[in-house]
């Protein structure tokens, strides 16, 4: 556990915390500060002090604590220059950072609720093995089509082109936006292309999987028509005109 | 064939909650009040004889799960699954889905102060949350409510089962009435 | 805790038979001769209560299941739900049994990045995919494939023309050896 030596000396580690709301409760609950009349300055340089040595911090979580921090420097502000608002009383800049905490904080203790119910339950073990029977052959007929696998097989792509938080990719993306600039522009010069020749210039299957994904948003948006007359036959993407069928 | 024993088959040989309404539709001479009758009388046969499982209510359905003081023992066995546990994420998206639904993603990220792509996508694979309809207002944004494998992962037998904190600051109600279900 | 009660419990909550040796391990006051005691005494008492279900032995290890008798109740049980289409989880798995096959449930559950089990079973008991073999390695793990039917439903003549054009996914293109050194 963190000592306080002196405000500005208050220690802790960055990643131990879900979130900017996280670390600010950990701050105030922790140093015994009335949640209702929060010392924005002294907690605003903790705050800072934080964030500032956390230098490996993951860029999209770094701009959620960043975020906040210059929430708290405005506040810090205004609390300076305060704002008379009609009726005379002083509206105080603190209320919906307090509204906001008490509402995490609520939630976080739901959270834990949550955590000592999951707790119970994997203490208690369901049936390990259950024989598998054969559907009844009374049963629905199975109607999915291979379409509806195909999509599953595309959605692993578009899964590999948008990256989870914090993972970084080596050069540059593949953005759909710019391919489908690629495929409109191709078909300004004829009314039909190869899907092949949309790609080969790049080579990567990177590339290849979002050429193909904007093709689909293309014709989604009714713009183009993806046509191939058999499996393993070329892949021609139309132009479309308003209106055509 | 008596009714216990068939309600204790059809419980034995599943692994999710079965409901009373699933199991009266098994045998004829059954409904829903002698299903509630049979379970009532496995419970005292099991607790009798000193079963190492017993039925347990869970999302609306009854479940056969062995008993707690078993876990030491289950626990260090590899063919016994261990029962996978959510991350402190995980967990807090969940109690404001939980609490919240019908609730968007915007609302979500606005209360825990950090992006929730990631976690709800996780969510939803593990069929814990999925979309119950769409939002008012811009890009009509779609909301998210629990689902029953909710109640089954934390052994709640419906959902005003869930625990409530002490308690509960009074802004919460405030933003409630701004979401609009709308296909829920 | 009686050596019944828990051998009772390991049963009920294993994933795959457990052997008498195995038993024994769980707890220091065991042998594989008390192991025995506590099967037969299990035996006697389910006998006697007339349960549902009983302990059987298969593979050189021991297993709790439903009794041949309540065959017909599971059935009519069964023959309820069934849904005409199969789930987005479902359907994923599937791709990936298709591409990969043979694929053990680790893998699957790897690429997915959720638990396969329920997925599993859906597909089996719609017979799209069986287990056809064992793999290498910790435990030996099922390997799954697609069946006959599933060629026939998707109108397949084989699996070798399964389309596979270039902008199939890598997770899906990749043979499982060069992912995993102890696959198939």
């Amino acid at each position: 556990m963190e000592r306080v030596a002196s405000p500005d000396l208050y220690q802790v580690d960055l990643e131990r915390f879900r979130g900017p709301l996280d670390l600010l409760l950990h701050l105030i609950r922790n140093q015994d500060i009335d949640i209702f009349d929060i010392p924005i300055a002294r907690i605003t340089a903790q705050f800072l002090a934080a964030i500032d040595r956390a230098d490996h911090l993951e860029l999209e979580r770094a701009g959620e604590f960043l975020e906040m921090a210059a929430t708290l420097v405005r506040i810090k502000a205004q609390m300076l220059f305060p704002r008379r608002v009609e009726g005379g009383e002083e509206e105080d800049p603190r209320a919906e950072l307090v509204r906001r905490l008490l509402e995490y904080e609520h939630f976080r203790e739901a959270a834990r609720l949550l955590e000592d119910a999951e707790r119970d339950r994997s203490r208690r073990w369901q049936r390990g093995y259950v024989e598998v029977r054969p559907a009844p052959a009374s049963g629905v007929p199975l109607e999915t089509t291979w379409d509806e696998v195909w999509e599953a097989v595309l959605r692993f792509a578009a899964r590999a082109t948008e990256p989870e938080p914090g993972y970084r990719f080596r050069g540059r993306l593949v953005r759909i936006e710019e391919k489908i600039e690629l495929v409109l522009g191709a078909l300004r010069e004829s009314r039909r292309v190869e899907f092949a020749a949309l790609v080969s210039p790049w080579g990567t299957r990177m590339h290849a999987v979002v050429s193909l994904l904007a093709c689909l948003e293309l014709a989604k948006r009714s713009a183009v028509l993806v046509r191939q007359s058999a499996p393993f036959t070329p892949l021609w993407v139309y132009r479309r005109r308003r209106g055509e069928e | 064939m008596r009714a216990s024993r068939v309600v204790e088959a059809v419980l034995f040989a599943s692994q999710a909650p079965v409901s009373a309404a699933e199991l009266a539709r098994v045998d004829e001479d059954l409904d829903e009040e002698r299903v509630e009758e049979a379970v009532a009388e496995l419970r005292v046969e099991y607790e009798r004889e000193g079963r190492a499982f017993g039925i347990f209510e869970i999302g609306g359905g009854y479940q056969l799960l062995t008993r707690p003081e078993f876990a030491p023992v289950l626990e260090r066995f590899d063919s016994v699954p261990a029962n996978a546990r959510l991350s402190a994420p995980a967990l807090e998206t969940l109690a404001i889905i939980a609490y919240r639904q019908p609730v968007g993603r915007a609302e979500i990220e606005e209360i825990r102060g950090v992006g929730a792509g990631g976690v709800l996508r996780t969510l939803q694979e593990r069929e814990l949350v999925e979309v119950v309809g769409r939002g008012e207002g811009l890009g009509r944004p779609l909301l998210y409510g629990t689902t029953r494998r909710f109640l089954e992962h934390f052994g709640f037998r419906s959902i005003e089962d869930l625990p409530r904190p002490e308690e509960l600051p009074v802004v919460l109600s405030q933003r409630s009435e701004e979401v609009k279900p709308n296909g829920a």
